[in-house]
């Protein structure tokens, strides 16, 4: 069931330049439902900013009903969020995120480009748990903008690339993929969408499962402002609803 | 409750408040949230006559206090919306108004004409006045001559009530609405959204990929407030109000101007439960005003005296 | 400084930012916050041909984003203006562009005769857009025909290059472009603000003691920077662009969407540092778009192809 | 001359319902003229509310570089307000207060209504130290809204009313004044427009001085938002400028 909560603040962190880790609590955290999911969160209460911003939960942990958020503050609404210090107003969770549960074979790459990679923590964490091998690529601007390397270590190995080399392999993620000859049976992807194109393309011969993003109204399937096209006889889906995750080969680039 | 009933052409209302067409989709995602039954009435999304793709992505762009789409009318088309979305709304003690879209007159009344025989729908409002859709759409809605000849001829093929949606990049809507007044309408509603603009700054280029939008949300309220104390001053014909309404006391506000019902858009999106919490605050503003029903605020910012009695 | 220097009709800027009519007074007020020889130029209060009292109080109020006024040409008379405020305005190195007003076409005419000969008028701005004035100013902004004719009237009269401020208070902005273009107009101006109201909850009547005042601040910019968009890929005209702008994006955003200037109005309230604020931080944003000039920006909304050099 | 800038709010309270006092520290008081000035706040960083809200001065101290504001939290701009607590930006000091230096006599009567109530504190701490006896008559809608009364007592008599009769003498300002049969050799009064309108009436015999409110835009002269209707050759004065504070006889009640 989507919820909309206020929920607790337990802690804001800047862990890297402009990104924040951000800590919330409450009932909302018992509805998640697979690892992938978003929230739409209403930064204050004012008419300006006056959408909400989807942001996806990084991981959380049913047992304290606290989940994470990673979100880069960079516009009107998420340069807000950082000021906010005691609640704040969620909606969630949302769309239907990476199918852990089903997942088939024993090694895992999970590849997210800068704050795409928030969601794949989790789902490394759950494919682990499951039993795989995780293999992490995660691609960011540049050194200063790196986050999470030692928590996805934690999981498995990472290969960090930078866009200006300052950390890491210098380029994309599909440089570090293809510099060391990266193998899995499964991918899992979330990053801007040249990125995801790329992926799809360098990794055609394993199945995979990429996460969209796209400019959201609603977030629950009503205002038809968050579509992407698909291949099939439906033109359209919903990112907010259908996805955010798709499965390799549904989405039509532009 | 009794203070809130309302009594329209074709729509007897348990309360003055629903959402506005294009802001609930056909209802389905909103019933997660609160039971619909709750609510005046539902203003559907938009329907055509063929199925519509609707406009590239991005379709929305945030503005200050405000919001712009170009969702480009994307709807299943009349069949599927007459087989399906409708008579899931069954379930629900809901009258429907069905929001009828085209390109051209013909399609209007194609549309007007069946979907207006479905049993739950008790109006139809005309959408003269989208401004994301290229072929006419737009001069339908700031054309009195055309506005009028299109509400005639879908009043004489539609079996309920005919609402006209009215657009408000106009000089002058008095004038366009006395014209579809004249052209049979039995109501009005007003205002779809303002015609705008946002750029990225760092291409300088439009974010929504239609490069200009519908604006909507509170920023538009004040020129939806104006327009509905114009019209509701020369023309008979009851108003739909909308246009940034989020809370019980703006839907006061546009009671007070002269409407008789208020939509509610795109603070759905903001506050799923939006509708539901402005139907529970409205009977204490009432009170708090010394109202006895809604409609004694009818039209108090412009009319002469005391609150007057409705039922007077 | 060359970056932003700017060479319109009548008028050679150092920067495209200048203070927008009614909004700055004629600088007095201003001139206590900084020096105003760092404006690119400004546009004074509405003169008229008669001191005018304008309209009784409250003249003002906020709405989301926004806000409304109707001033209704508060001015001490043309004689006054020319006696006393524009000589005071002589110790900055600032041209002038007067924004003149009236209720028919000979008082639009005087007023421009006289004010244009002032030696540091360098243009005149047609106010025929002003939604505050009854006697008939509202019909020149929406009427394209009356907007031709009057600028015709103006330019035979005036000695300095005529600017006419467009009202977005109509269907087709393009249309009101063309015209007063075909009039012989040396620019334009836009936008002046959208009509709008705001009720007081209590009693429900008008908060503005006219009733309805005229919609500016953040709220409007989609607005605006839709009309600058449509306006600048038609006309050969160039367009000194207002409507919410407070930050040197905003001005980039007008710049990009065609405009050849920017005006601030409402900003300039809540931050009476903003024009220069804005002046100070172009240099730092078109260094980092890469752009030499100001200009190389322009239309780049709409321009096909990459930025091009405006020197080329 | 006028600054712009951001306050340090070294205390804020609700001191009766909804009424709030704030303590701001910062430059601009150096700047503080005399009593009845005001000054204008942008209450925070957001387009909406867009505007600065107008508030007076209550009380000031040069040594300190601290003033006192007090206000009602009643629309979108002063509930905001009541939320801030690190700093604040502030334009001021504003318009022409009460001419304490100027004053003449022995006796005063300083006649308050609501938030109108503020600016005489400090009006009246200044008249005290010059050797006036200071009377008070402060009005209030009820009880729970009845503020800074101990305050004014330390400094000279107080009649509070209350509209509702739940504390003081039932009814309005003028109705203390008759009832107690106060004379003074001067008054100064601020509060809603009607209230001022019948003080002036009541004490036509005496010189007297009144402040104003209206509706502003810029607060310092230039938009002409705040005019009010004056006896003269010139139909308008500006309340920001030319007051708040007008001379008894100069306004033109409506
Ligand atoms: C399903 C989903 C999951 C996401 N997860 C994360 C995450 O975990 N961490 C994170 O930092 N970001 C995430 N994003 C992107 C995030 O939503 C945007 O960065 C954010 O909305 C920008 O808001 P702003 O206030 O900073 O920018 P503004 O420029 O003020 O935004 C203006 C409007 O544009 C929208 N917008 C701007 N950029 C984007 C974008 N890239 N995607 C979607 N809408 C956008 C905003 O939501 C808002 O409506 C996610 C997006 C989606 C769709
Ligand atoms: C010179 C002066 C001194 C004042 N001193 C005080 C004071 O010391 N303490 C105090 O509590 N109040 C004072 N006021 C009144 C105070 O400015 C308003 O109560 C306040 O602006 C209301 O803002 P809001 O956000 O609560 O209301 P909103 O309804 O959100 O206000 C909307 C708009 O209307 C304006 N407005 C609303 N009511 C008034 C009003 N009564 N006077 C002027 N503008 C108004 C606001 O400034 C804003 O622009 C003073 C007003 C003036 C003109
Ligand atoms: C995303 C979106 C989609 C809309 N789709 C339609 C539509 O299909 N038909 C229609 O008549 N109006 C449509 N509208 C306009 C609204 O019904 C309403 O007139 C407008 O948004 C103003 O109200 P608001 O400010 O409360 O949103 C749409 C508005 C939005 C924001
Ligand atoms: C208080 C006020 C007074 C104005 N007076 C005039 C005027 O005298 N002449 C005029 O052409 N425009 C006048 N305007 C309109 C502005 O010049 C400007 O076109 C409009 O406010 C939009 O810009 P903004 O959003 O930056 O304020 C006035 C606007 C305001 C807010
Ligand atoms: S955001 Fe509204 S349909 Fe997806
Ligand atoms: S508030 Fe602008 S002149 Fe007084």
């Amino acid at each position: 069931m989507i919820k909309v909560e206020k929920m607790k603040i337990e802690q804001q962190t800047e862990i890297a330049k402009n990104i924040y880790e951000i800590r919330l609590k409450g009932d909302l955290v018992s509805e998640i439902k697979m690892p992938g999911q978003f929230v739409h969160i209403k930064v204050n209460s004012a008419n300006d900013p006056l959408l909400r911003r989807p942001i996806s939960i990084s991981s959380y942990d049913k047992r304290e009903q606290t989940m994470t958020l990673i979100y880069r503050a960079s516009g009107l609404g998420t340069r807000e969020l950082v000021n906010q210090t005691d609640e704040i107003d969620v909606m969630g969770p949302l769309g239907s995120g990476f199918p852990v549960e089903t997942a088939q074979g024993k090694t895992a790459i999970l590849i997210g480009g800068g704050i795409g990679v928030p969601p794949l923590y989790e789902c490394s964490k759950q494919l682990k748990a499951k039993g795989f091998n995780v293999i992490h690529v995660l691609g960011f601007e540049s050194k200063e903008t790196v986050f999470y390397e030692a928590a996805f270590k934690e999981l498995g190995p990472v290969y960090v690339t930078t866009a200006d080399g300052t950390y890491g392999t210098k380029g994309f993620v599909t440089n570090a993929i293809t510099e060391f000859n990266l193998q899995a049976d499964v991918f899992y992807a979330c990053g801007p969408v040249p990125m995801l194109g790329a992926v799809e393309q360098q990794l055609s011969h394993m199945p995979g499962f990429i996460s969209m993003e796209q400019r959201m109204g609603c977030g629950i399937g009503a205002c038809l402002a968050c579509v992407c096209q698909v291949n099939g006889p439906e033109p359209y889906k919903k990112v907010c609803t259908d996805g955010p995750v798709f499965r390799k080969g549904e989405l039509v680039y532009g | 409750m009794d203070k809130l009933s309302v009594s329209l052409p074709g729509l007897d209302l348990k309360n003055p408040v629903m959402p506005a067409s294009g802001c609930f989709g056909f209802g389905r995602e909103y019933s997660q949230f609160y039971d619909l039954s709750l609510l005046g009435s539902i203003m559907v999304k938009a329907t055509t006559l063929e199925q519509r793709m609707g406009n590239p992505v991005p379709r929305v762009a945030e503005t200050s206090s405000g919001m712009l789409n170009a969702i480009g009318l994307q709807n299943p088309g009349l069949e599927k919306v007459i087989n399906t979305e409708l008579p899931w709304l069954e379930q629900f003690d809901l009258p429907v108004i069905a929001n009828v879209a085209g390109s051209m007159t013909e399609d209007y009344v194609e549309v007007a004409r069946h979907i207006s025989k479905v049993h739950n729908v008790k109006a139809l409002e005309l959408n003269i006045s989208c401004p994301n859709v290229k072929e006419g759409g737009i001069a339908f809605g700031t054309d009195p001559q055309t506005a009028r000849e299109l509400t005639k001829q879908v009043k004489a093929v539609s079996s309920v009530p005919v609402y006209v949606k009215l657009s408000p990049n106009v000089a002058n809507i008095t004038e366009m609405a006395l014209a579809v007044e004249e052209g049979g309408a039995d109501g009005l509603t007003m205002i779809n959204t303002l015609v705008g603009m946002r750029l990225d700054h760092k291409t300088g280029k439009p974010v929504i990929a239609n490069k200009t939008g519908g604006l909507s949300g509170p920023a538009i309220k004040p020129v939806a407030l104006r327009m509905v104390y114009e019209v509701s001053q020369v023309s008979s014909l009851p108003i739909i109000a909308m246009g940034g309404i989020s809370s019980a006391w703006d839907v006061i506000d546009f009671i007070s101007a002269g409407a008789s019902a208020a939509a509610v858009g795109t603070a759905n999106f903001v506050n799923p439960f939006v509708c539901k919490e402005i139907i529970d605050e409205l009977p204490r503003i009432l009170n708090e005003l010394g109202a006895a029903h809604i409609h004694d605020l009818k039209g108090r910012s412009w009319k002469v005296g005391e609150i007057a009695n409705h039922r007077a």
